[in-house]
């Protein structure tokens, strides 16, 4: 077995274990890593991609390896407001997932 | 000279490898965290002993910014103490 | 003299090794967070130190050189900031004797 | 021998996600999610991207467990782990995802014959564009105009996150990073670390022309050295009300479109660069940006406004 072909089948197994997560976990933070797992697997394949491409002087295709780059930022840029949005949700009273809603706090005036 | 290089680099994987043992049992997240920070400094290992090794010295640069983050964990970890509270301490009563 | 400085980047990275080796055992057999900590600072100051050493005769230009020492350096200092912050959680959370 | 680090590799990283989905706690998933991204970093160096290894060590290894270590700090108090849904829904759950990952495991199986490669298209146009390292060429030149609206998602996710601050705190600052116990290795390592930081992300960007590295990576390394400071309370997180603050949100791909526009005039498309000036221009919009990356990922970390602004 060539070494894109085990990488490619470790991002399958990560987008699977990912997915497993995102729907075990309850909690919405838990759900963020587990989706950026998912993601993680997503640009392995643009990594596999980029090397079974390699031709032209080139140890692999800079095209995927490019958008996998691009990918990266916006996947960060994604969890930073994902983050924001789990914490403003409970500071403004949201209930947590499997308790009572916690008392609404006196932020807004 | 390469050969020797990449079996070590694999060594070295390896070792740090068996050291993540450490973040399944823990038991403090000091100790899981403890794994983190040898798999840094080993993951600078072996990117060194590759760049020379495959002659790419363009991956001794990843070894360096491995090497510039690698407290940046331990750092945040400290962030992470129960009863640590931010400044503005909004929605923690 | 290439033969002696190849002699010599295997002596010392196989000396790294050994230090990569011991701060495995440590962080996995010594008993509370203290002295694994003490364990990974070997790891990160004399493995890296010593694997740096032995690569140097091997770069190719002094660029690269200079690099791997500038590498070795960052280590030792972040490694060191990093285990005392450790260290200090370690403290704070499980008050010791 | 090369196969067996690539197993042994490849065996961390599935230990490390399975301990990342099922470990209880919710800070020790976070630390073996960072675990995942040094491997990961590793795994990009053993399939020849130096570019993207250097990306996901600055953000597996830097940014994202921050932001995540960051949040599981804010939510200790207030959030209790969940409750794991019943073993019904487990195995169910298990089942679907195992049939997705064989499938993708099948497309990574079969794949076609020749593989697909714009490889051969991007070494031929690259002494158009003056550089030597074609990832750069692609993302600031051939694809320019996705890296642009990469820019401006970037942008969009500051103002996202700005906007989720509560009415009374608007124009004010972040909440503190600063650590509750003062350190004086914390503070050493803030003095003494930036100013080597920083060289290393100028030296990325500007390398980035022709060896690994650029914009997103020197940018992300600046960003960490920023908010190191701002956890050893040598710096405070700006309030979200500056003017200067928020014109270098918007430099970097302001510049960007600027010479996006210059190049209608000079070479008659959108974003196009004539040959000539071509590495000049890429070399001042990587710098620009680079600048405008900083700042926004040290504010995207900071979070939304949590303290009224100063009179």
């Amino acid at each position: 077995m060539s070494a894109p072909t085990l990488y490619g089948l470790c991002a399958a197994a990560l987008v699977g274990i990912g997915l497993f997560g995102l729907i075990l976990h309850p909690t919405p933070l838990r759900k963020v890593i587990s989706f950026n797992l998912v993601g993680c697997g997503a640009f392995l394949f643009f990594g596999i991609a980029a090397r079974r491409g390699a031709g032209a002087g080139f140890a692999g295709d800079p095209i995927p390896q490019a958008l996998v780059i691009t990918g990266i930022v916006v996947a960060f840029a994604a969890t930073a407001l994902a983050v924001a949005l789990i914490l403003r949700m409970l500071e403004a009273g949201a209930s947590t997932v499997d308790a009572k809603p916690l008392p609404p706090d006196d932020l807004s005036p | 000279m390469p050969e020797f290089l990449y079996a070590a680099a694999a060594l070295v994987l390896l070792l740090t490898g068996l050291g993540l043992m450490r973040m399944l049992w823990g038991p403090s997240p000091a100790d899981r965290l403890m794994a983190a920070q040898l798999l840094g400094t080993g993951g600078g290992a072996i990117a060194l002993l590759i760049a020379i090794a495959s002659g790419t010295m363009a991956i001794i640069d990843i070894a360096l910014t491995l090497a510039l983050l690698a407290a940046f964990a331990a750092v945040a970890l400290t962030l992470g103490e129960p009863g640590t509270k931010t400044r503005a301490g909004e929605g923690e009563q | 003299m290439s033969v002696v400085l190849d002699a010599f980047t295997v002596i010392t990275v196989t000396a790294g090794l050994v230090f990569f080796l011991a701060g495995t055992v440590g962080l996995l057999r010594f008993p509370d967070a203290l002295t694994r900590l003490h364990a990974l600072t070997k790891a990160d100051n004399l493995g890296l130190g010593l694997i740096v050493l032995g690569l140097l005769p091997q770069c190719p230009d002094i660029t690269s050189a200079l690099k791997l020492i500038a590498i070795w350096v960052l280590v030792q200092f972040a490694g060191a900031s990093a285990s005392q912050l450790i260290a200090q959680f370690v403290r704070r959370n499980e008050p010791g004797p | 021998m090369s196969l067996l680090v690539d197993l042994v590799l490849v065996a961390l990283i599935l230990m490390a996600a399975v301990w990342t989905v099922l470990v209880r706690d919710r800070r020790d998933a976070v630390i073996a999610f960072i675990v995942l991204g040094l491997l990961l970093s590793l795994v990009w160096m053993r399939l020849y991207a130096v570019d993207v290894a250097l990306t996901e060590a600055a953000v597996g290894g830097g940014a994202t467990g921050l932001v995540l270590l960051r949040a599981c700090a804010r939510l200790l108090p207030v959030e209790a782990e969940g409750r794991l849904p019943g073993p019904g829904t487990q195995i169910a759950a298990g089942l679907l995802s195992a049939i997705a990952a064989a499938g993708l495991a099948a497309v990574v199986l079969s794949p076609p014959v020749p593989y697909p490669s714009l490889a051969a298209l991007a070494a031929e146009n690259i002494h158009q564009v003056g550089l030597g390292n074609p990832v750069t060429a692609v993302l600031l030149a051939y694809r320019s105009l996705d890296t642009l609206l990469e820019k401006v998602v970037l942008v969009l996710a500051v103002i996202g996150v700005w906007a989720l601050t509560p009415d009374a705190f608007w124009g004010g600052a972040p909440g503190s990073l600063k650590s509750k116990h003062a350190s004086g290795a914390l503070d050493l390592l803030a003095r003494v670390l930036p100013p080597f930081g920083i060289v290393v992300g100028i030296y990325l960007v500007w390398n980035g022309a022709d060896h690994p590295g650029g914009t997103f990576q020197g940018g992300t390394v600046l960003a960490a050295m920023w908010l190191l400071m701002m956890m050893a309370d040598l710096a405070d997180p700006p309030e979200i009300r500056l003017k200067r603050l928020r014109r270098l949100v918007v430099f970097g791909p302001a510049v960007f479109i600027a010479a996006g526009f210059a190049g209608i005039f000079m070479s008659g498309w959108f974003l196009s660069y004539p040959p000539d000036y071509a590495k000049p221009i890429i070399v001042a919009v990587e710098a620009a940006l680079a600048l405008s990356i900083a700042v926004i990922l040290g504010l995207l970390v900071a979070g939304p406004a949590a303290e009224p602004p100063k009179r």
